[in-house]
C-alpha cells in the first residue's frame, strides 16, 4: 500500500490509483491549515501520513472566495479598478496592470507613453515586495525567522515608496484604465534609490545567511524537484519553470509595457529544486532592482498620465474577448476579459499562476515528501491562495 | 427565517464524519459516530470576575499587556500583522505577540471579510482559544462587509457571529492603524469592558443561530475546547 | 394750511412749522387723489393705486406723529431757508388728470414724480439746517421718501420691463 | 498566425475565427472538434501551454462558451477555442489527460458553472465553495447581491436620497405656486 | 566550511542602529495617501456623482440642516460608510465640484461599529484641517468638461436671411455630448417642466431616438420649440457646469426630435383618450395653451383653442425670429397636438368675435393663456412719434409677412431677448433691403445683468449690431420737419441700489445721441386683459397686475384658469408647464364633479 506514494507521472489524484484505506491503520490524516503556521496564507493541505512520509496530499481553498469574477459582472468597467487589486494582496499591480490592459485593448484606448513606464516601475516594485516576502517565507518554513525579519524591513521600506507615490501601502488602486492617477512625486528617484542599495544590502546578507547555509542547503537541495517534461503539463511557469532551466519569461517572450526599451535577462536555474527555485527568485530581484534603476534613467518625465476615457459613469464596450498576460513574481498571471456590448464586462477570469502551482502540482509534488518539508515545498511554489480562489 | 435544521440536511454529511464500523488495533470492531465521539462538546460558561476589584484590576491590567495573537490570517489584512512581526514596527515592545495555536493565544485579529467557509475555522479556532479572549474587527469589510457588500460569500457583519470588542476603519488600515486599535483594546480591558467571552457565553445560542444560518454544511459540534 | 396754495408762499425764509404743515398738506391731498382714483382704474392694477393710498396715510400718520414729538415742538418757529426745489414739490399738490382709464405705468409715472420731488425738498431742507434735531428731523424725512421711492421704482421696473427678456 | 490558421481550416471544421491581435486568435469550435484539434494543436503545432480553461454564461442566446486558451512558447501565440455549449445540456468531455492540471479547471468549472467533465478527478468534490446550495454562483441568472440581502445581515441605518426627487419635493414646497 | 560559517554573518548587524521606527503611533503617512475623506461642503452640490460610482454602496446622500436644496444644489451631502470604503478615491477623481477630497489621516478604532458613519464636512473630525492627502492629479477628470461644437452659419452667411443659425448635432457628436451627461439629475427640478432630462440624454447615448421621443413628450409636447429657443435654466443647474462647460441639455432635445420622423412622432405620441364628453375652450394658442389642450385631448376632452393671429404658435412664433425657430420647427410641434384632435380656431379674437360670456356656457372649463403681447412704452419725450415702435408689433409684422418701410437706420430700446430679437430682424431686412446693416441697441442694463442670452449677445454682435449698455433713454429726437432723428441717451451709474433693488442713477454729463430713423422700443410686454371686458375683470381675484391663480393654476372664478406667461411672466418652457398644470388641475375637477354625479 505504500507504493502509493510514489504515485505515478499521471498525477497523484488519478482514478485509477489504489484507494487508501483508512480503516487498516496505517494512515492517518492530517490537516495543515487554514489555522496553521505552516501554510501560506488561508488554505489547507490534506495529508495522509504513513510514519512521517506523506502519501497524500490535498489543496483545499476557497477559504478567501470572494466572488471577484461575479463581483465584477455587476459593477461598471471604472468600478471594476478598485477591486482587481484584491485579487492578490502580496503583488496586487499585475491585477491593475491586466485588468487595464484587457480594458484599453477592447475599448481601443491608448494609455500614453509616460504611464507605460510608471507602470512598468510599479510592476518592478511589487515583484520585489512579492519576492522579499517569499524569501522571508521559505526561510521561515525552514525555521530561520531572521531572513523574514530583514525582507520584511526591506519590503517595508519599498512600501513607504508605494505609498509616496501611489497613495497606498497595500492596494495601490493606481493603474487605471487608460492610464496612471499621477507622475512620480518630488525627489522620489532619490529615495528609491537608497531604498535600492538597502535592498542590495539586505540581498547580499541574505546571500551569506541563507543560501550558503549548510542546514538550508541540506533540507531544500534535490527536494521538490519539478522535472522539466512537467513544466507545461502542469501549466508551470515564471521562476517555478526557469528554475528548470526554461527561460519563460513574459517579460521577454510577449514584451508588454516598455519592457522592449530594458536591458534584462530572465534568470534560471538548473536543478528545478527548492533551492535552485529560491535561488532564481533572489537573483531575479537583483534584476528588477536594475530594471528600476533604468526605468527611472530612462522615463519621460512629462506628458499626459491618462488617455481620454469616455464618461465612464457610463462606459460601454463593444462585444468582444480578449487575454492579456504579464510575468509577475509567481509566473504568469493574466486576464482573460469578454465585453458585450454593456457597461459591464460579461465575464473576467483571472488566470494567476498560483492556480496551477498549488493545485496540481503541489498535489503531484507531495507524495513522497516528509511532513516537515511540506510547508518549505508549499512555500517554495510561491502560492498565494487568493488568486487561485479569487 | 429559515429553518436551519433543513439547510444542514440539504448539505450531505461528508462520508469521513458519518457513523461507521471500525476495527481496532486489538481487531475488535466498534461503531464510532465522528462528530460525537471525536470531540468534547460542551457549552461554553460565563467567568466570573475576581470578588476583589483590585485583583480584577492587577489581571486586566496583565491581560492588556500580553495581547497574544493568533496567527490565522483570515482575509486580506493579514499581510499588514507581517511588518507589525518585524523590526520596523516591533510591536513585541508593546506587550504583542503572535502565537501559532489557539490554546496559547488571547486575542484573535480577524483580518478583513470572512468567507463563510473560513467563519467556520475562524469560528472553532476562536473556541479553542481561552477565556478571556477578545476579538479584533481589522478592515471596513469586518464592519458592514466591505467592498464584498454584494459578495455571495462573505458575511457582513462580524459581530453576528463572535463577539468584537474593537474595529479598526480601513481597507486595509496600516499598521499603525493596527497598533492604535490594539492600544484602544488595552484601554478597554484595563477598563473591564473586554467582556466579549462572556457575552459569547451569554448569549450562546443567539450566536450559533446566527452561525448555523450561513455555515450550511455544519458538521461540528456546538462548542469544542 | 388754509391758504397755503403753492406759490403765494413764495418767500425766502419760512419756519419748520410751515414746512411741516406743506408736507402733510401734500401727503393728504396725495391719499385722497388715490383714493379716488383707485375706482377708476381696471381691477388688474388697482392694487398700485392701493398701495399707494396705504403708504400715503402711513407718511400722513407719520407726520401728524413728528409735530406732537417734544424735541419737534421746540424747534417748530425756527426760521429756516426755503430751498429751491420747494418750487416743484408744491407743484405737486396741484392734481393731475390722468384720464379716466389710466394705466399702471401712467400712475407709477405719477407718484415717482411726486415722491422724487419729496425727496428733494426734504433733502434740500437738510442741506440748508443747521445740525441739531432740525435737521435730524429734515434727514429722516429725506429718507422716508427716498425709501418710498426706490420702492416705487422697483416696482416700477418689475411692471413695465416684465417681460423684457 | 493567418498560416495556422489557413492550415487548421483544411483540416477541421471551424466556425468564426476572431483574429484579437497579431499573437491572439480565437476561433469558435464543436464540441467534437475540440479535443482532435486541442491534441494537434499541443502536439504538432507546438502550443504545449495551456493558460486557462473557462466558462462564459450567454444565457440571452441559452449557450455556455467554454475557452480553451492554449500558448505556443516557440512562436509567442495563442489560441482560444471557443466551445459552445447548450446550457440545459453543457457537457463537456475531460482533457485532464492532456494536461493534468485541466482537472483543477474542470472542477471549478462544475462547481460554479454546473458543466460536467465526466471522468475528470475528483469532479465532485467542494473546490472553492462549502455547503453550498443556491445554483452555481458563476451563471448569470444568479444574483449574488440578491443573495448577499437574503442571506447575511446588513448593517441597519443607511439609506439614500435621490437628489433630482430631493429637490422636486422640497422646491415645490418652498417656493409655493412657482 | 563556507556554508557553516556564512550564516553567523548575520551577528554583524549586532552593531547597526535600530531600524524600528520610535513613536509609529504617531507616524504621519505620505502627503498623497489616500485616508478618511474631507468635504468642503459649501463647495459641494449634492449631485450625487460620487455615489453613483462608488462601487462598495458606501456613499448614502443625506439631507443636511442647514442646507436646502436650491438651483443646483440638491442640498444633500455624501455620508460615507467606513464599513463599506475601500479608499478607491474615485468618488474623489469624479467630484463634479472638487469639493470632495482625502485627507492623509488614517486611525480610526471604535469598539461600537455603528460609529463609522459620517457626513465629511458636517461631522467634524480631527483630519478636517489636514493640509495632506490625496487629490485628484493636475487635468485628471473621469467626465469630459469641454462641450462638443456645434456648427453654426458663419454672420457673414446668416445676415442676409432668416436661416436656421445653428446646424444641430450630428449622430456623432451628439453621442459624445450626451456621454458627457453623469445623470445626476439636478437639472430636473429646475426645469420648469421637470422634464425627465437624464432619461432622455440616455436615450441619445443609446441612440434610441423613439425612446427619446416618448420620454420628450412625457413632460414637452415642445420639443421642437424648446429644442431651439428654451432658456435652457437646466443649464446653469447642471453639475458639469462647476469645473467645465454644462451639457448642451437643449440641443440633445433638439437632436432628439431632429431624429425622429414627424410620423413616428405623432405614433409614439399616440391616439387621444376615449372622449368623456367634457369641453374645454383655450384662448390662445401659445405653448401653455396648446400644452393644456395636449394634456386635456389626451385625456379624452374636447378641446378648442381659440387664437386671434393668424397662426398658432404664440410668442414662439410672433416674437421668436426664424433664424431662431424656422417656422416648420413649430408647425411640427403644432401638428403632434392637432393630430390628436384639438381644434384651434385662429383669426378668432376672444371679446370681439365670440365672448368670453359665451364660452363659458359652451363649455366645462375655460384656460386664459394669452401671453404678453402688449409693448410697454418707455414714455419718454417723443415715444409717441409714429416711427417709434414696438418690438412685438414689428416682430409679428415681421413673422406675418406685413410689409413696412424698413429703416435705413434703427436704435433699440432693450436688453432683453426681445430686444435682440428684433435688432437682428432688422439687420437682415436692411441687409436685404438696403446692403447695409445699421441697428445700434442700447439697454439700461449693463452686460452682466443683461437679461438676453448670452449666445443672443455675442451673435448681436457678430452680426455688426453695436450694443451700448448701461444707456438710460431720455428723449426721441424729432428733428424740425417731424422726422425721428435719433435717440439720447445718459450714461446709468448704476442700476441697482446696495440692496439690488432697481433704482437707476444716471450720469447726465456722459450723453450720447444714437442717430436712427426709427426707434423700437422693447422694454417689456404686458398681457392684454381687456378681452376680459369689465364684468369679468371686477369678478376675478387679481395678484399684482396679473390674474391671481392657486398653485393649480385656477383662478378666483370657479370655471376659468390661467397659464402662460399671462400669470408666470415669459418663458416658454415654464408656459408647457404651466399649461400640465392647469390641464391636471382641470381633469381633477371633472373627475370631482363625476363622483359628485355618481
Amino acid at each position: 500500500m505504500t507504493g502509493r506514494a510514489t504515485s505515478s507521472p499521471g498525477g497523484s489524484t488519478a482514478a485509477s490509483s489504489p484507494p487508501i484505506d483508512l480503516s487498516s491503520g496505517k494512515y492517518l490524516k492530517l490537516w495543515q491549515g487554514p489555522q496553521h503556521p505552516g501554510i501560506t496564507g488561508n488554505m489547507s493541505v490534506e495529508l495522509t501520513v504513513c510514519g512521517d512520509e506523506v502519501v497524500e496530499g490535498k489543496t483545499h481553498v476557497g477559504y478567501l472566495h470572494r466572488g471577484f469574477e461575479k463581483l465584477m459582472e455587476r459593477r461598471t468597467f471604472i468600478q471594476v479598478f478598485p477591486i482587481v487589486c484584491r485579487v492578490c494582496v502580496p503583488e496586487p499591480d499585475f491585477n491593475e496592470y491586466c485588468y487595464a490592459a484587457t480594458i484599453e485593448e477592447l475599448a481601443g484606448i491608448e494609455a500614453p507613453e509616460r504611464a507605460l513606464w510608471i507602470r512598468t516601475l510599479i510592476l518592478e516594485m511589487g515583484r520585489i515586495n512579492s519576492y522579499m516576502m517569499y524569501l522571508g517565507g521559505q526561510a521561515g518554513a525552514l525555521g530561520m525567522g531572521v531572513i523574514g525579519q530583514w525582507t520584511t524591513y526591506v519590503r517595508d521600506l519599498m512600501l513607504d515608496r508605494f505609498e509616496e507615490l501611489t497613495g497606498a501601502r497595500i492596494y495601490h488602486m493606481f493603474i487605471l484604465p487608460g492610464g496612471v492617477r499621477d507622475g512620480l512625486p518630488d525627489g522620489f528617484d532619490g529615495r528609491m534609490e537608497e531604498t535600492l542599495r538597502e535592498i542590495e544590502r539586505t540581498l547580499a546578507d541574505v546571500e551569506d545567511v541563507m543560501f550558503h547555509n549548510a542546514v538550508f542547503k541540506k533540507r531544500t537541495k534535490g527536494v521538490g524537484v519539478i522535472p522539466v517534461d512537467l513544466i507545461d503539463r502542469y501549466g508551470v511557469t515564471g521562476p517555478n519553470a526557469r528554475a528548470a532551466g526554461l527561460p519563460n519569461d513574459v517579460r521577454k517572450d510577449h514584451p508588454y509595457l516598455v519592457y522592449p526599451e530594458l536591458t534584462f535577462e530572465p534568470v534560471t536555474g538548473t536543478d528545478s529544486d527548492m533551492y535552485t527555485r529560491a535561488d532564481v527568485r533572489r537573483r531575479d530581484v537583483a534584476v528588477s532592482v536594475d530594471l528600476i534603476r533604468q526605468i527611472i534613467a530612462k522615463m519621460p518625465r512629462t506628458g499626459p498620465l491618462t488617455a481620454k476615457l469616455p464618461n465612464v459613469l457610463h462606459w460601454k464596450i463593444p462585444r468582444g474577448e480578449t487575454y492579456v498576460r504579464g510575468e509577475c513574481s509567481r509566473g504568469e498571471y493574466g486576464y482573460y476579459t469578454v465585453t458585450d456590448g454593456s457597461g459591464h464586462p460579461r465575464r473576467i477570469n483571472v488566470r494567476g499562476p498560483s492556480y496551477t502551482h498549488a493545485m496540481a502540482l503541489l498535489e503531484h509534488l507531495i507524495p513522497g515528501t516528509n511532513i516537515a518539508d511540506v510547508a518549505a515545498l508549499m512555500v517554495s511554489l510561491h502560492t498565494y491562495p487568493p488568486e487561485i480562489e479569487r | 427565517m429559515r429553518d436551519e435544521d433543513t439547510l444542514v440536511r440539504r448539505v450531505p454529511v461528508k462520508d469521513e464524519l458519518k457513523k461507521r464500523v471500525v476495527k481496532g488495533p486489538d481487531g475488535l470492531e466498534f461503531e464510532v459516530d465522528p462528530i460525537q465521539d471525536y470531540y468534547c462538546d460542551a457549552r461554553p460558561e460565563v467567568r466570573p470576575g475576581s470578588y476583589v476589584r483590585i485583583v480584577e484590576d492587577l489581571f486586566n491590567w496583565a491581560r492588556s499587556e500580553s495581547l497574544w495573537i493568533l496567527g490565522f490570517g483570515t482575509g486580506c489584512g493579514a499581510i499588514e500583522m507581517r511588518p507589525l512581526m518585524t523590526p520596523r514596527f516591533d510591536a513585541y515592545r508593546y506587550g504583542i505577540q503572535w502565537r501559532p495555536t489557539p490554546r496559547q493565544a488571547n486575542l484573535f485579529v480577524i483580518s478583513g471579510y470572512l468567507s463563510v467557509k473560513t467563519l467556520k475555522r475562524a469560528i472553532r479556532s476562536y473556541e479553542q482559544m481561552q477565556s478571556p479572549k477578545y476579538v479584533v474587527g481589522l478592515g471596513s469589510c469586518t464592519i458592514n462587509g466591505g467592498m464584498y457588500w454584494d459578495s455571495y460569500n462573505t458575511i457582513k457583519k462580524l459581530d453576528e457571529y463572535l463577539p468584537v470588542d474593537v474595529y479598526i476603519a480601513g481597507c486595509m488600515p496600516r499598521p499603525e492603524a493596527l497598533l492604535a486599535g490594539f492600544e484602544e483594546l488595552k484601554r478597554i480591558i484595563r477598563a473591564g469592558k473586554a467582556e466579549g467571552a462572556n457575552l459569547y457565553a451569554q448569549n450562546f445560542d443567539w450566536y450559533k443561530a446566527n452561525q448555523k444560518r450561513v455555515i450550511h454544511d455544519w458538521d461540528m459540534p456546538d462548542y469544542n475546547w | 394750511m388754509p391758504e397755503g396754495k403753492g406759490h403765494a408762499k413764495l418767500k425766502t425764509l419760512t419756519n419748520l412749522r410751515e414746512v411741516l404743515t406743506v408736507a402733510t398738506e401734500f401727503e393728504r391731498t396725495a391719499r385722497d387723489f388715490y383714493t379716488a382714483l383707485a375706482p377708476k382704474v381696471s381691477k388688474s392694477i388697482r392694487y398700485l393705486v392701493e398701495e399707494l393710498v396705504a403708504e400715503e396715510q402711513q407718511h400722513l400718520d407719520l407726520f401728524a406723529g413728528l409735530a406732537g414729538r417734544a424735541d419737534v415742538e421746540a424747534v417748530l418757529e425756527t426760521e429756516i431757508e426755503r430751498p429751491a426745489s420747494d418750487r416743484k414739490f408744491s407743484d405737486c399738490i396741484h392734481l393731475p388728470d390722468l384720464g379716466d382709464n389710466p394705466d399702471d405705468q401712467a400712475v407709477l409715472q405719477y407718484a415717482l414724480a411726486r415722491e422724487h420731488a419729496a425727496m428733494e425738498q426734504y433733502t434740500a431742507l437738510a442741506e440748508a439746517t443747521p445740525p441739531g434735531a432740525l435737521r435730524n428731523v429734515f434727514v429722516f424725512l429725506a429718507n422716508e421718501e427716498t425709501k418710498h421711492k426706490n420702492e416705487l421704482e422697483a416696482v416700477y421696473y418689475r411692471v413695465v420691463h416684465s417681460g423684457g427678456v | 498566425m493567418r498560416t495556422l490558421l489557413e492550415s487548421l481550416k483544411e483540416r477541421f471544421p471551424l466556425g468564426p475565427i476572431t483574429e484579437q491581435r497579431p499573437d491572439l486568435a480565437f476561433v469558435t469550435v464543436e464540441r467534437e472538434t475540440l479535443r482532435p484539434l486541442i491534441v494537434h494543436l499541443r502536439d504538432r503545432e507546438g502550443f504545449t501551454h495551456l493558460v486557462l480553461l473557462t466558462a462564459v454564461d450567454w444565457i440571452e442566446e441559452n449557450l455556455f462558451q467554454l475557452t480553451y486558451l492554449v500558448h505556443d512558447r516557440a512562436n509567442a501565440r495563442d489560441i482560444g477555442l471557443r466551445v459552445m455549449l447548450p446550457r440545459d445540456e453543457p457537457e463537456m468531455e475531460s482533457i485532464h489527460d492532456l494536461w493534468p492540471t485541466a482537472a483543477t479547471y474542470q472542477r471549478e468549472l462544475k462547481e460554479m458553472f454546473g458543466i460536467p467533465f465526466p471522468g475528470s478527478p475528483r469532479l465532485d468534490e467542494e473546490f472553492i465553495l462549502e455547503g453550498w446550495v443556491d445554483i452555481p454562483p458563476y451563471r448569470r441568472d444568479f444574483d449574488t447581491l440578491k443573495f448577499a440581502e437574503e442571506n447575511f445581515e446588513h448593517r441597519a441605518g443607511r439609506g439614500t436620497t435621490d437628489p433630482a426627487t430631493h429637490m422636486r419635493e422640497r422646491m415645490a414646497t418652498q417656493g409655493g405656486s412657482k | 566550511m563556507r556554508d557553516v560559517l556564512s550564516p553567523f554573518l548575520a551577528w554583524k548587524n549586532l552593531f547597526r542602529d535600530p531600524v524600528s521606527i520610535r513613536d509609529p503611533l504617531n507616524r504621519e503617512a505620505a502627503p498623497r495617501y489616500r485616508g478618511f475623506h474631507k468635504n468642503d461642503v459649501e463647495k459641494c452640490i449634492g449631485c450625487g456623482t460620487c455615489e453613483t460610482i462608488c462601487q462598495n454602496g458606501a456613499i448614502d446622500m443625506v439631507p443636511v440642516d442647514g442646507f436646502d436644496p436650491k438651483n443646483g444644489d440638491s442640498g444633500l451631502r455624501p455620508r460615507i460608510d467606513y464599513g463599506r470604503c475601500c479608499w478607491c478615491a474615485l468618488c474623489v477623481d469624479v467630484c463634479m465640484t472638487g469639493s470632495l477630497t482625502m485627507s492623509n489621516a488614517y486611525k480610526w478604532v471604535d469598539a461600537d461599529p455603528d460609529a463609522f458613519r459620517f457626513i465629511p464636512g458636517v461631522d467634524a473630525k480631527s483630519w478636517d484641517g489636514s493640509e495632506h492627502g490625496y487629490v485628484c492629479a493636475e487635468g485628471h477628470h473621469l467626465t469630459a468638461l469641454e462641450r462638443v461644437p456645434m456648427d453654426e452659419m458663419e454672420p457673414e452667411a446668416r445676415i442676409s436671411n432668416f436661416d436656421e443659425i445653428v446646424a444641430g448635432y450630428d449622430v456623432a457628436r451628439a453621442k459624445l455630448e450626451a456621454d458627457r451627461c453623469v445623470s445626476c439629475g439636478l437639472c430636473i427640478a429646475t426645469c420648469p417642466a421637470h422634464m425627465a432630462i437624464p432619461q432622455y440624454i440616455e436615450a441619445v447615448r443609446d441612440g434610441d431616438y423613439e425612446r427619446g421621443v416618448a420620454l420628450l413628450y412625457e413632460t414637452n409636447p415642445f420639443s421642437n420649440t424648446c429644442g431651439r429657443v428654451c432658456t435652457h435654466k437646466c443649464e446653469t443647474a447642471c453639475a458639469v457646469h462647476n469645473e467645465g462647460e454644462a451639457i448642451a441639455i437643449r440641443w440633445l432635445k433638439r437632436h432628439i426630435m431632429d431624429q425622429v420622423p414627424q410620423e413616428k412622432v405623432r405614433e409614439i405620441v399616440g391616439k387621444p383618450g376615449p372622449a368623456t364628453g367634457r369641453k374645454v375652450a383655450i384662448v390662445g394658442a401659445g405653448p401653455a395653451g396648446l400644452t393644456a389642450a395636449f394634456d386635456l385631448a389626451k385625456a379624452g376632452h374636447a378641446v378648442t383653442v381659440y387664437e386671434t393671429r393668424h397662426a398658432a404658435g404664440g410668442m414662439t412664433r410672433y416674437g421668436i425670429p426664424e433664424y431662431r425657430l424656422p417656422y416648420d420647427a413649430l408647425d411640427r410641434d403644432v401638428d403632434v397636438i392637432t393630430s390628436l384632435g384639438v381644434d384651434i380656431r385662429c383669426d378668432t379674437r376672444i371679446g370681439r368675435d365670440v365672448a368670453m360670456a359665451d364660452l363659458h356656457a359652451a363649455n366645462d372649463a375655460v384656460v386664459l393663456a394669452i401671453g404678453l403681447h402688449l409693448g410697454r412704452s418707455t414714455r419718454i419725450p417723443g415715444s409717441e412719434h409714429a416711427q417709434v415702435k414696438k418690438a412685438v408689433d414689428l416682430l409679428r409684422q415681421i413673422t406675418d409677412g406685413e410689409a413696412f418701410d424698413v429703416p435705413k437706420s434703427a436704435v433699440v430700446i432693450g436688453g432683453g431677448n426681445v430686444a435682440m430679437d428684433i435688432a437682428r430682424s432688422l439687420a437682415r431686412l436692411q441687409k436685404q433691403i438696403h446692403g447695409k446693416v445699421d441697428v445700434t441697441v442700447t439697454a439700461l442694463e449693463d452686460l452682466p445683468h443683461f437679461l438676453a442670452d448670452r449666445e443672443e449677445v455675442k451673435e448681436c454682435g457678430e452680426e455688426g449690431i453695436p450694443i451700448f449698455d448701461a444707456r438710460g433713454p431720455q428723449q426721441i429726437v424729432i428733428d424740425d420737419a417731424g422726422r425721428v432723428t435719433g435717440l439720447r441717451t445718459w450714461r446709468v451709474k448704476s442700476i441697482f441700489d446696495d440692496k439690488g433693488r432697481f433704482a437707476p442713477s444716471y450720469d447726465e454729463s456722459d450723453e450720447l445721441f444714437h442717430p436712427a430713423e426709427m426707434v423700437i422700443e422693447a422694454i417689456g410686454q404686458a398681457s392684454d386683459v381687456s378681452l376680459l371686458g369689465e364684468a369679468l375683470t371686477e369678478e376675478l381675484a387679481w395678484n399684482r397686475g396679473r390674474i391671481a391663480i392657486d398653485p393649480d393654476g385656477r383662478t378666483s372664478v370657479p370655471w376659468l384658469w390661467s397659464a402662460g406667461d399671462c400669470v408666470a411672466g415669459p418663458d416658454v418652457v415654464h408656459a408647457v408647464a404651466d399649461g400640465h398644470r392647469v390641464a391636471a388641475s382641470i381633469a381633477a375637477v371633472f373627475a370631482e364633479r363625476s363622483d359628485a354625479r355618481e
